[in-house]
């Protein structure tokens, strides 16, 4: 299908600084105004996303330092390179920072931002202003939490439980309460401005199941901002209460129960895992259909398995706490839970594959993360369930089995999507090409770095060693520093990217409307698109991931 | 939700929408989905309050049987009347009264004002009979039961987050009464209060709830 | 001038009678389940009477949703909203208490 | 009194017969995941390489009705696993229901020590000496923030939580000396709430407890208390802060700020920890350190007052190590 009304615009030796075409189509949203207030005053989701974009790569250039801190100090057994004070801070600000300011607002609130009304054929979010406020509702959370660091960190790890961050850290736990609470008012904002848009404006024809899974993900992910986060800021001010008046709910010295707040906690925290992941499997279904130029598998069961993830994670959470001292019966209850998640998730692992089954398959630099995702994604899964066994977890529990595990979710699963996804719509968001050879150098060398630094905390888990330990029994010191030295190689996969992207942004060549032959409405628009997303109305196709490799019936459908 | 708008009522459309049943249909969603999430916010803290319950059942009865039970019931009372004035004001908003509608309006942050004014008496009698145990000089009263001081300061959290929305609902209130009483609102932005309607409608809900849950069935 | 009311000519007046009545009814009802709960709360009639309070406040919250707030006129979708945090209501105090009852 | 290991092994020690079925279940659901991964891996590869853009190859699809395949591949998995969750579920249930035969051992933890105390009465810090072939029953309690009590020989945990007991039951099957360790974070020196797990032949535990229990390892719990609270971030030769230090401080003389001069006896150094503000201030320091009447109990503080005598030089050498780290 090609586009309509819109004008190719990838010719390769233009002036990198040649303007904008003017006469035959409308400025595009980045060259529309260029005022610093015309970025912060914006309604304009594309602009917003933009604006999530820099922000949540600050955050990550922190958690990331602070990832370094962690690994610097784990390279030797005795504690030697810092203090035990510098080194829980440092791994409590990576968690807050990576968890509330980087995973959770990372895909959503810049590829979602950017993308659902593009790929639903509308204008913009159903509101527009209240986009922009929860972008400045997450800098506010950021700029509390942000106060904490500087002045001097805190000690409680991401998890902040009671009584440890209530009644005995000496750290600056108040303002990071107090900024992770405002955060969530910011998740909130957007899983409901998506929830409305994606329900309310879709294009004439647009219906559910022609919608990009990613449209369904975000849709799966938004439903889990609105039915969890409200729980967590409950559970927050009442934290922030009983640090400052003492309350007494969470504190045993007064007979409230510290393992309520782990309730609390983790009825929000474990679907926010799928705040992090579901998006990033949005990204993958994405990725994989376009490089393998064929429709993806079993695209209904992908859509139901997004909507059904988001609803079974609300019932496994206490698989956090079964050596907590909850009761055995909500410990069986839980694990049993637990094992339902495998159904979806294998849904999308074994569609993705059979996607890539007899296509035709061009290993470019988004394919090349979408690949790594799917083996990462595996492992971490199936690791997850290892913890969901009740007797494994007996053992495995808070060592660095379970580090390793979410790592493999969150770093081999969202932050790989996140960067696909990135490399895949960079043409889109900003009009320009990067360098392919060093796309493909990067993904190689996160993809080596990650697994070496991740995997050995596999074995060091099974071992016995713990995690948030800042000094360890020797035994352990070769894995660590095996571990360690990965986290090098993994640092410098994602510095080049910084470094390749922002050039192409000056010197990068100009990106045609299509690069990859994606279907998808986002790709009939111009790159990058006009301020309204199009020209003129999108044509929405008969079906979605109309690519030419079909499987037999929907082919024998459109014959 | 819009059920026969009188001639001259409706809304503007904004630019991004196509069509302005679009933007109705996608102003109620919003609310609902912003609903949704002040359900959870407070269950949260009911939840809270029933597990305290199952661990402290004297201690909660107690601290229980010391809240101010009627000041609560005339409170209720003066929120039950308040959704009925909105409701009225939603009803003439419909028919395009605009001047009934703004009064009716005004009558609700008037009532809801009200609902705080007792809620501050109530506090200050608490605090006279040492019901303040987060007061670090003002000794506790129940001092033999030291179990209580959960649940009375559970309610203190419960009951200030509900009045600090409420707060926000007046605020709300009069600054959309100032804007509504100009001429030619009604044909602009009817469904604003519809939509407020349905937020201070679920207020007086939260507090339906809390009223029972904090002062009643732990007597 | 519409007020007072003695002002408002026969069609206004029936206009308003028939736009208030389910407001005032509505108003009504939940005056009537307050008072009974109200009553309950200060006489304590029975050993659990606390059940019966519960399902007093669950009919008030149902007035509330399905009638002044107008849920019962809503296209399906709003229905489903209104009762999806319900529903996960539901969820979370369930699943705590799994935990808290099996100790 | 720390367990020696190689520099790099990959299979832990198992001392008891849960700990082995529970590597077994490790082992067999590791199997699974190869089983349910490798072909993955495996396709993506050879899809990779088979069906490469440029490559001639039959893309011909078969029409392979798809919907049968999704309903597999969503459940061979999902049943296969819950395999494992009856296997770890029966273990789980094992590990819950202590025999009513268990020996109990109290299992106390405070930042950042544990304490253990035998039922005839011997306590020991960090360390936990216990008998073979007898099912053991660790009722465990925190008196600060939540902590966990981790035998990794034994594959087992559970959390010392502040108000209310909670229990762990083995029966261990192996002699050897093995890690224990705190696997909730508990602040500051979460990493050094460790120490060893000592499994001994009935004969060994009796006389360990007839003769070392009580006598031998109170220096060494001494010593622990000591890094416990911290003294020696000030007390240490080592320190910057203006205190005096400790080393070899017992028995000499010590003059006082009054001009006085008294003996650091046992009376001395113990109202000195309870009671610093006392009017017995030692020369040219000033009125810096709390109390710890009331914090430190009794028994610690008896342990405390041990260490302090029985190490007349070697506080600051033996404690600087570990006690700022």
């Amino acid at each position: 299908m090609s586009a309509s009304g819109t004008i190719d615009s990838g010719i390769a030796n233009r002036e990198p600084h040649a303007p904008e075409a003017t006469l035959d189509r409308p400025a595009d949203y980045l060259h529309a105004q260029s005022t610093l207030r015309s970025w912060f005053l914006t309604t304009d989701h594309k602009r917003i996303a933009i604006l999530y974009l820099a922000s949540i790569t600050a955050f990550f250039i922190i958690g990331a330092v602070a990832a370094g801190v962690v690994r610097l100090a784990l390279v030797v057994p005795n504690g030697a390179v810092m203090a035990n004070d510098t080194y829980n801070k440092a791994f409590t600000i990576h968690g807050v920072v990576m968890v509330w300011f980087f995973l959770i607002p990372s895909i959503p609130a810049t590829f979602g931002n950017f993308l659902i009304p593009l790929m639903i054929g509308a204008k913009d979010l159903a509101f527009p202003k209240l986009n922009l406020t929860s972008w400045y509702v997450f800098m506010t959370g950021a700029l509390f939490t942000m106060v904490s660091v500087v002045l001097g960190g805190i000690d409680t790890g991401w998890t902040f439980y009671a009584p440890l961050s209530t009644a005995f850290s000496n750290g600056w736990v108040l303002p990071a309460l107090i900024g992770v609470t405002i955060v969530g008012f910011s998740s909130i904002l957007t899983g409901l401005n998506f929830v409305v848009t994606i329900h309310t404006m879709r294009a004439p024809g647009m219906t559910w199941f022609k919608l990009p899974i990613f449209v369904w993900t975000h849709y799966a992910t938004s439903l889990i901002f609105l039915l969890a986060t409200p729980v967590i800021t409950t559970a927050l001010i009442l934290l922030i209460m009983e640090r400052a008046f003492h309350i007494g709910v969470f504190d045993p010295a007064y007979g409230g129960d510290p393992v309520l707040f782990q309730h609390l906690f983790w009825f929000y925290s474990h679907p926010a895992v799928y705040i992090m992941v579901l998006p990033g499997m949005g990204v993958i279904s994405e990725i994989i259909p376009a490089f393998a130029q064929k429709k993806l598998f079993g695209y209904r069961f992908v859509a139901y398995a997004a909507i059904g993830l988001a609803s079974v994670t609300f019932f496994v959470w206490g698989h956090h706490m079964f050596i907590n001292g909850q009761s055995d019966l909500a410990s069986l209850a839980f694990s049993a839970l637990s094992f339902a998640v495998a159904v979806p998730s294998a849904v999308k692992v074994y569609n993705w594959t059979a996607t890539i089954h007899k296509g035709k398959l061009r290993l470019d630099t988004p394919m090349l993360y979408a690949m790594g995702y799917i083996g990462l994604f595996v492992l971490g899964g199936l690791t997850g369930l290892y913890l969901a066994t009740l007797a494994i977890n007996q053992h495995i529990h808070a060592t660095y089995f379970v580090v390793a595990h979410f790592h493999y979710i969150m770093v081999g699963g969202t932050v790989l999507a996140f960067l696909g996804g990135l490399h895949f719509w960079w043409p889109k968001f900003t009009g320009r090409m990067y360098n392919e050879a060093w796309g493909r150098i990067s993904a190689l060398l996160i993809f080596l770095g990650f697994n070496v630094t991740f995997f050995p905390q596999f074995i060091l888990g099974y071992l016995g060693m713990p995690r948030r330990y800042a000094t360890y029994p020797p035994e352990f010191q070769m894995l660590n520093v095996l571990s360690s030295a990965g986290a090098t190689i993994l640092a410098a996969g994602y510095i080049f990217p910084m470094l390749y992207l922002v050039y192409s942004l000056w010197f990068g060549r100009k990106a045609p409307v299509n690069p990859w032959d994606a279907k998808g409405l986002e790709w009939e628009t111009t790159s990058p698109p006009p301020t309204l997303n199009f020209a003129s109305p999108p044509e929405v196709p008969r079906v979605p991931y109309d690519y030419p490799i079909q499987e037999q019936e929907t082919k024998a459908q459109h014959r | 939700m819009s059920t026969g708008l009188a001639d001259g009522v409706g809304i503007k459309r904004a630019h991004h929408f196509e069509t302005v049943a679009q933007q109705r249909y996608a102003a109620t969603l919003g609310i609902w989905a912003w609903l949704i999430t002040e359900l959870l916010l407070f269950a949260a803290l009911f939840l809270v309050a029933l597990i305290v319950r199952i661990q402290h059942p004297e201690a909660t009865q107690e601290a229980a049987r010391h809240l101010k039970f009627w000041i609560g019931a005339v409170n209720t009372v003066v929120l039950i009347v308040s959704s009925l004035t909105m409701s009225m004001a939603i009803e003439f908003s419909r028919i395009g009264w605009q001047r009934a509608m703004v009064r009716a309006m005004l009558a609700t942050a008037a009532l809801g004002s009200l609902f705080l004014v007792l809620k501050g008496y109530e506090y200050y009698a608490d605090y006279e009979e040492h019901m303040m145990p987060f007061l670090g000089s003002r000794p506790y009263e129940l001092t033999a039961s030291p179990a209580s001081r959960l649940f009375v300061n559970l309610y203190y959290v419960a009951t200030l987050l509900h009045g600090l929305h409420l707060l926000t609902g007046i605020s709300l209130l009069l600054g959309m009464t100032w804007i509504a009483s100009k001429a030619g609102f009604l044909s602009r932005h009817q469904n604003w209060i519809e939509i407020y309607g349905l937020y201070w409608h679920f207020i007086d809900l939260i507090w339906i709830m809390a009223f029972p849950i904090l002062y009643v069935v732990n007597r | 001038m519409r007020s007072p009311l003695a002002t408002l000519s026969d069609t206004d007046r029936a206009l308003l009678k028939d736009r208030l009545r389910k407001p005032v009814l509505t108003f009504l009802a939940l005056m009537g389940l307050l008072a009974v709960n109200v009553t309950l709360g200060a006489t304590l009639p029975f050993e659990h009477v606390w059940a019966l309070e519960l399902v007093v406040v669950a009919a008030m919250a149902l007035v509330v949703l399905l009638v002044s707030m107008e849920v019962l006129h809503e296209p399906p979708l709003v229905k489903l909203f209104s009762g999806l945090g319900f529903f996960w209501v539901a969820i979370m105090v369930g699943m705590t208490l799994t935990d808290y009852l099996g100790r | 009194m720390t367990p020696k290991h190689a520099a790099l092994e990959l299979w832990p020690a198992a001392a008891s017969a849960v700990a082995v079925e529970t590597d077994y279940l490790i082992l067999a659901f590791t199997v699974l995941t190869l089983v349910l991964t490798v072909p993955v891996f495996l396709a993506i590869t050879w899809f990779a390489i088979r069906y490469r853009d440029g490559q001639e190859a039959n893309r011909d699809t078969s029409g392979i009705r798809s919907n049968l395949i999704e309903i597999s591949w969503m459940l061979i998995p999902f049943l296969l696993t819950l395999i494992f969750f009856v296997w770890g579920a029966r273990l789980f249930v094992i590990s819950k229901n202590p025999p009513p035969d268990a020996m109990v051992i109290e299992a106390i933890g405070r930042q950042w020590m544990w304490k253990f105390q035998h039922p005839t009465g011997q306590s020991e810090i960090n360390d936990l000496h216990v008998p073979m072939g007898q099912p053991i029953k660790l009722r465990i309690i925190s008196q600060d923030v939540i902590h966990a009590l981790y035998l990794p020989a034994l594959r087992v945990q559970m959390a010392a939580l502040p108000d209310r007991y909670t229990e762990l039951w083995f029966k261990a099957d192996k002699p050897g000396t093995f890690h224990l360790y705190c696997s909730e974070y508990c602040g500051t020196d979460h990493s050094a709430m460790e120490g060893s797990l000592t499994i001994l032949s009935q004969g060994d535990y009796q006389d360990w407890l007839t003769h070392s229990g009580a006598q031998q390892s109170k220096v060494a719990a001494g010593k622990a208390i000591y890094n416990a609270y911290g003294c020696g971030t000030c007390h240490d030769d080592g320190s910057n802060v203006q205190a005096p230090k400790l080393a070899g401080l017992y028995g000499r003389a010590v003059r006082l700020a009054d001009g006085r001069t008294i003996t650091a006896d046992e009376d001395y150094l113990r109202d000195k920890i309870r009671n610093p503000n006392g009017n017995r201030l030692a020369e040219g320091y000033k009125q810096i350190m709390p109390s710890f009447a009331g914090v430190i109990p009794e028994d610690d503080l008896g342990r405390l007052i041990d260490f302090l005598k029985s190490n007349t030089r070697t506080v600051g050498d033996a404690a600087s190590g570990e006690a700022t780290r």
